[in-house]
């Protein structure tokens, strides 16, 4: 018992637990299954913004996308390493992964079609992970939290490039791609929205999380933030929500919006969403296909130490 | 509004560097489509910084080749979207090394394999850091100014790219066996980089760059060395000449070039 | 001199006429990737044979859905070129199982799986023959006589492809997993086929064609009886639906239009 | 010495031998080798024309491309057939093919590298096989010769659709086009001239066919009809033949042309041409890759078979 007083009363100083120090054993559960999960979706995301690399419309841009997908693989090193500071190895993690156990952000089981949608992901989705991201970096396991500081960082970012890129096709750009942005804006919007997880009433981790400092603020409130900051930000866009219920409430002094499809999101959360198959199954390909590599790696180390030894 | 090929200047020197730069462009271009696939995370991350490095070397390039264009015809200079996405494969100047894809049986629409990659990544590199180091010393100062810049990242190209030669070469019995496919498939192609001709030798009398062939003798000197710590032997050279830096490439690169250039044929007149 | 994209007609027939057009192109266009890399020649005559006469409806179907749309929008009608080369990829109305790349695991890289094509293959012809007999009494009397030639064709299709898919599902036990998976893997975009909306409903009100759900029971006891021949198992079904037919396709049709629209984009005003 | 003079005199007089005939050793032989020759010819050549059947202009040329490789498919089983009577199988000649010991039209190792290059490939590459084929359809092997005359049927079907998408281009197209269309013919010209193979003077198998009806002219014949013929279609399309030695020889009655590169020619023979890795290594992938098609179209009959004898 003295070594959980410790630690909640460490807790409840706003205190943060290192690697080194006590934890219970469902702290460690906790945190290693959603920084593990986080890890994922950087990973996997890497794969619908690398579907457009190869057909970026100028250098410019397609120098930034590939920027942006080389800080999203080094979120993935950021995190995995975080995780294993808990006692799991990347490769169990990436085991579960492959084995379809452990999930990742569902948001990234939707197809990115146009290049408008590599802009939105940047806007939307990247703006709602920072919004769910930035209380983590007071999370109270320490490694954790000093990778979100750079994670946050690197992502708003992300933010600003992703909305830059749409600024420019809305403001100077052809009806066409206006049309393209507008498009993309109305297939990602629910989906954003849904980044938050379900409603309160319904989240399972939410109340131990919250007590642990994992957790630091509610889905609801993280997205009614979401939605009262983004609906500006798609004024000076010149795009339209696709939301008719979106209104001003004076009263509330937020934004109110429209009914969230849960079905749609339990479904491509439980596997049958657009893309789920592709995107495992990719991940699931470069890993098996690589695996005369990481052993050509291992063996050549082995050769190596043995040398060393004999000299 | 229109989408219609751009024809670049003729110029040697607008040659010699559209060469260079389309060598960057072509290569990072193939090196994308790991994007998200590669058989570790770090690898994810260091190829897709190869790809981004490249990309920085041909958008400094195309700029400055558009630049001189302009000198030679009188008209705007080019910029490097209309260079890079507008010409037609027969005004692409890159060696034809760096278009074939990454396949073992250098089939088109076969499946990556990563031994291909590695051996082409440190073939280029080394030409490339050779290429740079020369380059530093151009006449032309905006030349010597990016490949002080662009030697640097060669440097750590042409390491990293060695080091995988290496761990594949002097790894398992498979991945000696691929690796030595590998040599195998890209072995041909490799003298072309090393073919002079009037623009090599404007570039060298001018002072612009070095002649292709001069980089020869210390290419193969670095590679002999690299292949021989890794177990691969080098097939003999036949007569074969692929053709790709004077424009006539192989059946490869109009596929890439359809795909890495949808968008600006598609919307003529975008602002993106 | 510009080949921006057209946007074609929205009216209900002529979007009717577009999907069937569009779904006859994108799986003929799949198809040609098999030209000269089939297991046997005769097989090669047949995928050519097959991606042949399913351009041959889709010309028939353009020319006059472009005469429809001129009727609605009062301009000057637009040719079958302009329709199956100059729209986004928004504006094809192809079902997003045509689109799908011939891989067993349905990676877009991966190597073509004869088993998927040949699957795909009975599928869709069996969807068309049951289409085109409806539409030979189309109350559009242009229709109906595309429908008189094309339905013939497709009796053809079906018979050869299911002829295939009996022959590997009941052939060694390497083909009947490779057909088993790829039952799983197309099962999923089969559902697509028979989901009405109003441009369903609008043609089968004023008798221009049969409403996709009208062909779903003649469908399914077609492929069931194949499958069960075949000893293939079919998967649940799941709540998911693709949506090609509304113009929301899979991340796989970008790449086929870059392909396919190439020449037409990067040569804008020229003559083939 | 009676079957065999039996046999001469049937050449002698012009006459056909049928596969059921007798023949010797040396004629079967060489009949094997030219027609399995030409077979691979045809479906090799599927693969440099396949290479532009996704990236079609317009449907009707897409359709037309589509047709002619359907027909060279086609082509490829009449020789096969034709071959077989000869008693070696299809699968047997195949064999060769793929471990290289049996050659196929050094002209497919070239690469296509435009639309333009259908074109041509229709226009001079049929065009020089049909000057090579037609003598063919009086060869005095009947199958073989009833093979060829349909074959020229279709090929010159096929030059002629080659020559229309050409001129369709140089009359009516842009200045990009007709540039397409004269860098097509400047790399397709020399390499056609070969098609008809080395001079007489070092052709060995000829004097051989020559007795036999199996080759009916030579091979400096040929290249010059060819030439002749040639040199005006060229004209009415608006293109220059890649060869300043052209000219009229009044005297000769014929055009005179430069001197072909032989060295080129034995090297791609050879082995070493742009595309010869490539297009053998296509075959061989694709024979490969449908063995367990073919196994399984096998296995499938013997177990039809089986049920309808129990039956």
């Amino acid at each position: 018992m003295h070594l959980e007083q410790r630690f909640e009363a460490r807790i409840d100083d706003g205190g943060f637990i290192e690697a080194k120090d006590w934890m219970p054993e469902h702290y460690r559960k906790t945190l290693t299954r959603q920084i593990s999960q986080h890890a994922h979706s950087e990973i996997v995301g890497m794969l619908p913004e690398g579907n457009w690399v190869t057909r970026a419309p100028t250098l410019k841009r397609k120098a930034i996308l590939l920027a942006k997908i080389q800080d999203e693989g080094g979120h993935g090193l950021y995190l995995y390493a975080a995780a294993e500071t808990l006692g799991t190895s990347r490769d169990q993690l990436l085991g579960a992964l492959h084995s379809g156990k452990a999930k990742y952000s569902s948001i990234f089981n939707y197809p990115t079609l146009t290049w408008a949608d590599v802009g939105v992901i940047g806007w939307l989705v990247d703006g709602a992970a920072i919004m769910n991201q930035v209380p983590l970096c007071r999370c109270s396991y320490a490694p954790y939290a000093r990778a979100m500081v750079r994670i946050c960082r690197e992502e708003s970012f992300h933010q600003r490039q992703g909305y830059d890129a749409l600024l420019v096709m809305m403001q100077q750009g052809t009806p066409e791609q206006k049309a393209m942005v507008q498009d993309a804006v109305n297939r990602w919007w629910w989906p954003c929205l849904m980044m938050f997880g379900p409603p309160d009433a319904e989240s399972v981790h939410s109340v131990q999380s919250m007590r642990w400092g994992i957790k630091r603020i509610s889905n609801d409130d993280l997205r009614q933030k979401f939605v009262d900051a983004t609906v500006q930000q798609a004024e000076v866009l010149g795009v339209t929500l696709p939301d008719p219920e979106l209104k001003w409430n004076e009263q509330r002094g937020h934004w109110d919006f429209g009914t969230i499809d849960w079905d749609e999101f339990w479904r491509v959360v439980g596997g049958d969403g657009p893309c789920n198959r592709e995107r495992l199954g990719m991940r699931v390909k470069a890993w098996n296909d690589g695996a005369w590599v990481r052993e050509a790696a291992l063996a050549h180390a082995r050769k190596q130490a043995t040398k060393q030894e004999a000299a | 509004m229109t989408a219609p090929s751009i024809t670049p200047s003729r110029a040697p020197a607008v040659r010699y560097l559209l060469r260079l730069a389309d060598l960057c462009l072509i290569h990072a271009q193939r090196l994308g489509e790991w994007c998200g696939h590669a058989p570790i995370l770090e690898e994810d991350i260091a190829l897709t910084n190869l790809s981004l490095d490249l990309i920085g070397q041909a958008r400094a390039l195309y700029t400055h080749a558009g630049r001189l264009g302009a000198a030679d015809t009188g008209g705007q200079p080019l910029d490097e979207d209309q260079l890079a996405f507008l010409r037609e494969e027969r005004d692409y100047l890159n060696p034809t090394l760096v278009e074939l894809p990454h396949s073992a049986d250098g089939s088109p629409r076969g499946e990556r394999d990563f031994a291909v990659t590695t051996l082409r990544n440190a073939l280029v590199a080394t030409w490339l850091r050779l290429a740079w180091e020369r380059l530093t010393e151009s006449s032309d100062e905006e030349v010597a100014a990016i490949a002080a810049k662009a030697v640097k990242e060669a440097r750590y190209h042409q390491q990293h790219s060695a080091d995988w030669v290496l761990r594949l070469g002097d790894g398992t019995d498979e991945s000696a066996r691929r690796m030595q496919n590998a040599v195998e498939q890209l072995w041909r192609f490799v003298p072309e980089l090393f073919e002079d001709d009037e623009v090599d030798a404007h570039a060298a009398a001018s002072g612009l760059g070095p002649a292709a062939s001069s980089l020869k003798e210390a290419f193969d000197a670095e590679i002999a060395e690299l292949m021989a710590e890794a177990q691969l032997k080098a097939p003999a050279v036949g007569v074969f000449r692929s053709t790709g830096r004077r424009g006539v490439h192989s059946e490869h690169l109009g596929f890439i070039l359809a795909e890495m250039q949808h968008l600006q044929r598609a919307y003529p007149g975008g602002a993106w």
